[in-house]
């Protein structure tokens, strides 16, 4: 027995099966080199076009590859590369449209946020890394992988957080997000290595088949499962590795808190999913019933999250704590999987993908609007945002429509994503999961149709000039996430069952 | 197709209205408006079908799609009328056309927004009305809150931030609760798609399963209460109903209109076809607290009517007596108590509609809706005046009027019904509201309609225009028509509803 | 072949035609629509006197125009309009469209003369009043009863507030309508009844509830009874809830209050409510279900009661009142008391016959009034007056001859209808106790009435004129001397239509022609006639003066010798040239008549209670059950920022809370798995 | 040969003494130098499993895991050099306009 099982790669196939993550390189490249080659130009409109290239090409990829079954059960299950380090599947495929969706709305909407910069190059190149190794954290099929393609997307976050140097929030919110991230990797690392303690190995599959092997190493596999388990939180925001995020998303430049708030939570439930799926199912009866403990953590999380929410007075604060209560609907994903029931696992973990797919458009959606309005400079409150829906009628019924969808009103996406969320709960046997979501959901509604409110309801109280200018790739962003949240009520069914069947794979 | 036709229409009139300027926008709404009712018209003309929808009859206009399949249920684009609904949709269409018309004086902002929301309301209320399958009926049902929300959040009265979030949170919560019990309902039954005849089906034919440890039957009763109370807010009943005057009261006109006249039937719509067509043996386990629910709304209502001073208060109050008619109606289980539940949603839906309305013009004209503010405005705005005295009177139940048709066949069907003991005494109880509410309306009236004239606010009364006027004639026209010719939509009434005593055992 | 019968709903539709025309285009009609109103009435009243004609041929009419509702399943209940055409609704036609007609012709010279405005308005609510009386008057069944009692109802307030620009008539307005509503309410709860014991509400027929209800307490037919309630006993509430309405219509104790007040209404109005329209309504619904109430003795004992102590009640009110019509108004109330008694005591044709006397004697009272009223210019008070009886002779003779009616002086109208009902109630006093106490109640009031009555006519007419108008009154036009001249000749004579004294005392037989008529005689419909009444009715006759020839000269004796009475101590008080006011002698009754016994204070503050209690509730609904709404938002919120504090800001607290949520999970599953 | 318990206990002192630093410290230097203790006390177990369980993986991921540290450091004094600009003080406490 080698040290290291080497199994022969192809590389043009492992190229190809990772088509996205590769042309999302290559496009940070891209942005790289024509900054580098041109540095004096003010060549944003050339970086955005690039970088938004990248996206949608790794974006129709994606769409490709999930339509093709590239990875599915229809052309021969998984493709495992690297040794089984990184697995492309369905569930991979469909978490990689989630990051490049986002990324490719961020990135148009970035082009107008950025005019005045020095450097968008950088942003650009740091928003293209990071969705490079959320791509990758998706097929991640390794603890080692796990961690790099974790910190990978992490790092860049940092960087983009604190994107505004000079502007003190940012730089706040960029350390107090790296302060706890990185305790956070530290204790996610502390927790692999106990896991490695228990098991010996760092690759998922063989980590469930040894786990039934574990004995005195219990409460090792135990502890290093919890801390595992810390590194996800702190990923998606969720309790008590939340600290970071009302900040980080208040201080962040608003486009980056849609990637963080969107890609950035979706990419750790990707992790979460899979390695809880593939490698932590037989802990559940072994060492640690982390059903459970996700269980206690979304309802800590939604409560937390929607509460939080309800009495804030700055509307990007405000979206960032519901982000957190997001996070608690998403960990339903991950509390309701028990043991050997198959068939109900995935339907609970398939109806969080969709939710974390439908909360990718709408929750972007309403980042970019706010992105919209600190590019106009009205302000920050709701007072602030005080009769805008008489100047900017258009975003600003996207920005309801994203309120509603994200309260979950059955008139958009979110209503579904959620329902079924809470109906594979019920399923499950979590009714007490559902029915503290049902209860956050319906306080959502308030704070989020206060939103509605101010920009609807009252009357303008200052001066609503900056309006008149109308950044157009902002407003496409915006009304293209709005489009498809409404969308997405109709057209469920594909969704719903895409996700499913990722899903469904991952637990067969 | 006809239903779709409809729905296609009203949504791509909601659309262009929303685009076109300001100024052609009432006009554009009102013309593209009278389409729907020509629609409704052709469907109340072609129907034939016979039978309750739910319990097995035939669906008239039905169609059936796909719509999306999870976890082992279909999701169904359903719908089709029967002689429940199909009333409430010709009542809705005729309703949202004479209150865009009724908006034209109040409404001098934003107009194609506000008309946009109206006519994207009727769209959804059409839907609510026609819609067969669970989730289709969801979508629909909590998309009619949303131009509400805005009608009264942009267009209302001082408060009216207050009274749209309150609306919109309250009813939200109350649909919640409603959509769990449901949900929990349709787990225990081995049906596979949300198609409510499918469901009323199985629960009829005694299917029903245990829900986690929670024993059918009792099952069955915790889902009854909780889509009770669900759609109790919608109604609403005493005592979740404070949320109604506020929203009335800050609501413009043509919103106060439609959450009167339309909004409110939806409540009871769902009552009719969720929690006493399928689950009718726990309505009658229910008989005492839901009869006493449906007494205290209509005298408690009245009461709160009586000690109010302003003239929308008092229609908003009046309401929740009407409604607890309508309740008294349903448990009565019996063929009239249903069938006249039923009605009176229409004819109440038409009484409130022309109360609200001209209530309304007289607000144009005053600028006040305070009782104490004037007195004797029939001198100054006779015809105007005079319509508001017939909707009174048609309110306080005048024979040959749809009022007293809705409420006496509630009362001759409710007094001597089985199903609720002691009905004689809660019947009686409960038309003791038709004194109160010729109390306070004729109080009401005589305080400011007749005597001296006299005008607290600064304007020159001149009489109402002609644009005011005709929707409340046309109002009126349907009142007394209904009230003379009751069963023009009673016998298409019956005809559903009696399916729905028999599923239930002829309790 | 066409028969009278084919028109009937004519009758009903003309003045619903003449309502219309006068309210659409009434301003551009001359006499802004009267002409018509007059038209379409008269042209009623001959279609009335056709039927009447054709039911005196022996023809008797019932048919379905319209079915309204009707049931298909468990509840068959066939909810529809028809008419039923029989001696009693056809002499009924007669009289509310001769009423009307002359009403009518009366206003052109108390509104069109007087140049009142909204005229067309007036017309129009007189049509749609004659028209609800008259779809009432035809009803064959007691759910259609009900509805035109409610339009009947609905005219009321229309033309009591007319002039709707005074406080005084809207209030009033509301008043009648509000407490008939609340009479009515109890009609309604005893139609519903009604449909839910016999699932018919039809006054006619085999399946006719009175039919059913009388094989129901033989034991032949099953009917519902709530709770089982024994039949009889729940006959009795199904009687005494659809009496609710009549006490309500007809003005009786306790519900009487509405109708002095009613006199804020123009005169001619006043006329057609008290004698043809409204308060008749009360009476002639009872007699229309007359087979229902005579089968429950406790029913009837209430009517006689009721009617009795109404009849005293009201008269002693009328002493006092300084205003024509307020005096008039008190009459009416007791006269209808006359009639309930006559329906308590068994007196079906007494009742029928007095309602008709009264019928006219009372409008021709009424209009009367008016005229005098027209002469006074609006001013009612008659101490303003007197000495009229020179400068407006035809009101005089005419006013006079009604007076002796209503004083029930022979051989007025008045006397023969009132002497029969008090003779039915002495008869059968003896079976029924209560009917003993009507009967006295109602003799008592006989006097009374007189002496109010003639102190209105000396008053008014008598002695010297007390004021500058009453010196130079406004003379009157043809308009209305001539309804005058034929009311007051009905006043006179119409007591010959049932002279059963006469026959009884003289023995001629046959001139009790509204007698036979009743019973059929002639013509009608099986079960509705006075014998089936006296048949099923409990009462049996005693004659408490011997024979009955002995009774009814003793009980005609003592009526007419009180009233005499009465008439001759007015006249002493009273006609004298400057009459003065008595009143002070009655010491402190004075104050208690004056203010009607505190009744409408009794109610006044009755109403004030309950806006009280609905304040109360307001509060109530504002405070506590709004409060809990808002407060369950309020505590949320306030959790809202309770939770969100956790959030300090200071990253070094997030390292410390992380730090201790992950030990405490740490802890928590680590007992949960036993790891150690 | 030591005992892996011995080893573990090591690595779980280590990464205790790194999160009291983080608990105790304010100045954003020493923050960072106690999560490298941290990290390193991970370090510590992979490759002592790796020798325990006889396989390379736990040495190659150590490496990986150190080479990621130093990207981290990078990173963070980057901000640090920011947070001194913006804020004129490397405390992590002064940084706290943002709360609630």
């Amino acid at each position: 027995m080698s040290l290291l099982q080497i199994e022969p790669t192809s590389w043009l196939f492992a190229l190809s099966s990772l088509g996205p993550t590769v042309v999302l390189v290559l496009s940070a490249l891209a942005v790289l080199a024509i900054d580098s080659l041109s540095p004096d130009a003010r060549s944003n409109t050339r970086l955005a076009a690039t970088a938004a290239a990248g996206t949608l090409i790794a974006l129709g990829i994606t769409v490709w590859y999930l339509l093709a079954g590239t990875g599915q059960p229809a052309t021969g299950g998984a493709i495992s590369l690297f040794s089984g380090a990184i697995v492309v599947d369905g569930m991979g495929l469909f978490f990689t449209a989630i990051f490049t969706s986002v990324a490719a709305l961020v990135v148009v909407a970035s082009y107008d946020y950025l005019e005045d910069d020095a450097n968008p190059a950088a942003f650009y190149s740091l928003l293209l890394f990071a969705t490079t190794a959320m791509s990758l954290m998706a097929v991640a099929n390794s603890l080692a992988t796990v961690f790099i393609s974790l910190e990978m997307a992490s790092l860049p976050s940092y960087a983009l957080v604190a994107y505004l140097k000079t502007n003190r929030g940012s730089v706040e919110a960029g350390l107090k997000y790296f302060l706890i991230g990185a305790v956070s990797a530290a204790v996610f690392a502390f927790g692999i290595s106990l896991v490695y303690a228990a098991t010996g190995s760092l690759l998922l599959p063989d980590i469930a088949t040894a786990i039934g092997d574990v004995t005195d190493l219990a409460g090792i596999l135990g502890v290093g499962i919890l801390m595992v388990a810390g590194g996800f939180l702190f990923k998606t925001a969720s309790v008590p590795f939340h600290f970071w995020a009302p900040e980080a998303y208040e201080g962040a430049p608003a486009p980056v808190s849609a990637f963080l708030s969107s890609a950035s939570k979706a990419a750790g439930f990707a992790v979460a999913f899979r390695v809880f799926a593939e490698a932590f199912m037989p802990a559940l009866d072994v060492a640690v019933d982390w059903g459970l403990l996700f269980g206690i953590l979304a309802v800590v999380t939604m409560v937390l999250g929607n509460f939080a929410a309800a009495t804030q007075t700055n509307v990007k604060r405000m979206l960032a704590y519901s982000s957190i209560g997001h996070a608690g609907y998403a960990l339903i994903g991950l509390a309701a999987v028990t043991a050997g029931a198959g068939a109900n696992n995935a339907t609970v973990m398939g109806a969080a993908m969709a939710h974390l797919l439908v909360y990718g458009f709408m929750n972007t959606g309403a980042f970019l609007f706010i992105a919209m309005i600190e590019r106009w400079g009205v302000g920050r409150t709701f007072e602030d945002y005080a009769g805008i829906g008489r100047k900017a009628p258009m975003a600003s019924m996207a920005m309801a429509v994203f309120m509603f969808s994200l309260a979950g009103l059955p008139l958009f996406g979110g209503f579904f994503s959620k329902y079924f969320l809470f109906l594979g709960a019920i399923n499950a046997g979590f009714w007490w999961l559902a029915a503290v979501g049902a209860v956050t959901s319906a306080l959502s509604l308030y704070y989020y149709s206060r939103v509605v409110k101010a920009l609807w309801l009252e009357e303008p109280t200052g001066n609503l000039d900056a309006l008149d200018s109308k950044p157009t790739g902002l407003y496409a962003a915006v009304i293209v996430a709005g489009v498809i949240t409404v969308l997405l009520l109709p057209g469920f069914g594909p969704v719903i069952e895409t996700a499913e069947a990722a899903a469904a794979a991952v637990f067969a | 197709m006809i239903i779709e036709a409809l729905l296609a229409f009203t949504f791509a009139a909601a659309l262009l209205v929303f685009a076109v300027p300001n100024r052609y926008a009432h006009k554009l709404a009102f013309g593209l408006s009278l389409v729907p009712i020509v629609g409704s018209l052709y469907m109340w003309s072609a129907f034939e079908a016979g039978g309750n929808a739910l319990t097995g009859g035939q669906i008239a206009f039905e169609t059936v799609a796909p719509w999306l399949e999870v976890a082992g249920y279909q999701l169904q684009w359903y719908v089709g009328v029967d002689g429940i609904s199909l009333p409430l949709v010709v009542l809705t269409t005729f309703l949202t056309a004479l209150a865009i018309m009724s908006a034209w004086t109040p409404i001098d902002d934003r107009q194609s927004q506000f008309y946009g929301l109206m006519l994207l309301m009727e769209a959804n209320l059409i839907g609510v009305f026609t819609a067969l399958d669970f989730f289709l009926w969801f979508v629909f049902w909590e998309a009619v809150l949303v131009p509400m929300y805005f009608l009264i959040g942009v267009w209302g009265g001082p408060r009216r931030k207050y009274a749209a979030i309150k609306f919109f949170v309250y009813t939200n919560i109350a649909s919640l609760v409603m959509f769990i019990a449901f949900m929990a309902l349709v787990f225990s039954l081995p049906v596979d798609s949300f198609g409510l005849p499918e469901i009323t089906q199985s629960l009829a034919a005694g299917e029903l399963t245990a829900f986690y440890g929670l024993p059918a039957e009792t099952l069955a009763l915790v889902v009854f209460a909780a889509m009770f109370v669900g759609f109790a807010v919608k109604v609403p009943v005493v005592p979740v109903h404070t949320w109604l005057p506020d929203a009335h009261v800050e609501a413009p006109t043509p919103a106060s209109v439609m959450l009167a006249g339309v909004l409110l039937k939806m409540g009871t719509y769902a009552l009719l076809r969720f929690n006493f067509t399928m689950l009718p043996e726990q309505a009658s386990a229910f008989a005492i607290p839901i009869g006493i629910i449906a007494v205290v709304s209509v005298i408690y209502g009245a009461m709160l009517a009586l000690a109010q001073t302003d003239l929308k208060r008092i229609v908003a109050y009046s309401s929740v007596s009407s409604m607890g008619y309508v309740i008294l109606g349903l448990i009565a289980f019996t063929e009239f108590g249903m069938g006249g539940a039923t009605f009176q949603m229409v004819a109440h839906g038409l009484i409130s509609g022309l109360m609200f309305m001209a209530v309304g013009v007289i607000y144009n004209a005053t600028h006040t809706r305070i009782v104490d503010d004037m007195s004797g405005l029939a001198d100054r705005m006779p015809v105007a005046v005079w319509i508001l005295v017939a909707g009174a009177f048609a309110y306080m139940g005048l024979p040959l009027m749809a009022g007293f048709a809705g409420e006496f066949f509630i009362f001759v069907g409710s007094f001597g019904s089985t199903a609720l003991p002691y009905a004689p005494v809660f019947t009686a109880l409960a038309m003791f509201g038709i004194v109160i509410v010729a109390g306070y309306l004729l109080l009401a009236m005589q305080r400011t309609l007749f005597g001296p004239f006299r005008l607290e606010t600064d304007y020159e009364l001149t009489r109402a225009p002609m644009h005011d006027i005709a929707p409340l004639v046309a109002l009126l026209g349907a009142i007394v028509l209904l009230g003379v010719a009751p069963s023009l939509f009673f016998d298409m009434i019956l005809d559903a509803t009696v399916p729905i005593l028999e599923l239930g055992g002829g309790l | 072949m066409v028969t009278a019968f084919d028109y009937v709903p004519a009758i009903v539709l003309l003045p619903f035609v003449s309502f219309v025309v006068a309210l659409f285009i009434g301003k551009q009609l001359p006499k802004k629509g009267a002409y018509g109103g007059i038209a379409a009435t008269a042209g009623s009243l001959l279609l009335s006197l056709w039927v009447l004609a054709s039911v005196a041929g022996g023809g008797a009419h019932q048919e379905t125009y319209w079915t309204w509702a009707e049931g298909v399943g468990s509840q068959p209940f066939t909810l529809e309009f028809g008419a039923l055409i029989d001696p009693l609704s056809a002499l009924m036609l007669v009289i509310v469209t001769l009423i009307a007609t002359l009403v009518h012709v009366f206003s052109l010279g108390y509104m069109n003369d007087e140049g009142e405005r909204d005229l067309p308005r007036y017309y129009a609510g007189l049509g749609l009043f004659t028209a609800s009386m008259l779809g009432f008057v035809i009803a064959d069944n007691l759910l259609m009863a009900f509805m035109f009692f409610e339009l009947v109802g609905l005219c009321s307030f229309l033309l009591i507030g007319f002039h709707f620009r005074e406080p005084g008539p809207p209030s009033a307005a509301k008043k009648a309508f509000l407490v008939t509503r609340f009479g009515d309410y109890f009609l309604l709860v005893g139609v519903v009844a009604v449909f839910a014991t016999f699932g018919t509400a039809a006054f006619a027929g085999a399946e006719s509830f009175p039919a059913l209800a009388e094989g129901a307490l033989d034991g032949t037919v099953d009917v519902w009874t709530p709770g089982g309630l024994d039949t009889m006993t729940w006959f009795t509430v199904v009687g005494l809830l659809v009496l609710g309405g009549v006490i309500g219509k007809s003005a009786q104790f306790p519900l009487h209050t509405w109708l002095p007040d009613a006199m804020e209404g123009p005169t001619p109005v006043s006329a057609l409510i008290h004698a043809a329209t409204m308060v008749a309504a009360g009476v002639y619904l009872v007699a229309r279900m007359y087979g229902f109430y005579a089968l429950t003795p406790t029913t009837l004992g209430i009517i006689a009661l009721v009617g009795g102590f109404t009849a005293l009640f009201a008269a002693t009110m009328g002493l006092v009142k300084e205003e024509l019509k307020q005096v008039l108004a008190y009459s009416t109330i007791s006269q209808y008391g006359y009639m309930m008694l006559a329906l308590g005591s068994g007196g079906y044709v007494a009742a029928v016959f007095h309602l008709t006397t009264h019928a006219f004697f009372k409008a021709l009272l009424f209009l009367g009034a008016g005229s005098v009223i027209i002469a006074m210019h609006h001013n009612e008070n008659m101490w303003d007056m007197g000495g009229l009886k020179n400068k407006m002779p035809v009101t005089y003779w005419t006013f006079l001859a009604g007076s002796l009616a209503l004083a029930g002086i022979f051989p007025f109208a008045g006397f023969w209808s009132k002497d029969e009902i008090l003779y039915e109630a002495l008869i059968h006093a003896g079976s029924e106790p209560l009917l003993f106490a009507g009967y006295a109640m109602g003799l008592l009031a006989v006097p009374v009435t007189a002496f109010y009555t003639f102190r209105m006519v000396f008053l008014t007419f008598h002695g010297n004129a007390r004021s500058e108008i009453a010196r130079n009154p406004e003379p009157v036009r043809w308009n209305v001397k001539g309804p005058l001249s034929v009311l007051g000749a009905l006043a006179v004579v119409t007591g010959g239509i049932n002279m059963v004294p006469v026959q009884k005392v003289l023995g001629i037989e046959g001139i009790d022609y509204l007698h036979l008529w009743l019973d059929n005689h002639w013509g009608g419909i099986e079960g509705l006639s006075s014998h089936h009444y006296a048949e099923i009715d409990p009462y049996s006759s005693t004659y408490p003066f011997g024979t009955e020839v002995a009774t009814v000269l003793a009980g005609a004796a003592i009526s007419l010798a009180l009233a005499v009475a009465g008439l001759l101590l007015a006249w002493k008080l009273y006609n004298v040239a400057e009459p003065v006011e008595h009143t002070d002698k009655l010491g402190g009754a004075k104050t208690l008549l004056y203010n009607n016994y505190y009744q409408d204070e009794f109610q006044v503050w009755l109403a004030d209670r309950t806006r009280g209690v609905s304040g109360g509730a307001d509060t109530f609904d504002q405070g506590v059950v709004d409060g809990v709404v808002n407060g369950v938002s309020s505590v949320s919120l306030f959790g809202g920022d309770r939770i969100k504090r956790i959030q300090t800001g200071v990253v070094g607290n997030y390292a410390l809370l992380l730090t201790v949520s992950l030990t405490a999970l740490l802890v928590v599953f680590a007992l949960l798995g036993g790891w150690f | 040969m030591v005992p892996v318990e011995y080893y573990l206990l090591l690595s779980s002192g280590l990464f205790c003494i790194g999160l009291f630093g983080i608990l105790t410290r304010r100045n954003a230097l020493y923050f960072l130098m106690s999560v490298e203790l941290m990290l390193n006390a991970a370090n510590i177990n992979l490759v002592a499993f790796s020798f325990y369980w006889g396989n390379l993986t736990g040495q190659t991921f150590a490496l990986f895991a150190i080479a990621l540290a130093a990207a981290e450091v990078a990173v963070g004094i980057g901000i640090i050099l920011a947070l001194y600009r913006n804020f004129g003080d490397v405390d992590v406490m002064q940084a706290a306009t943002m709360r609630w």
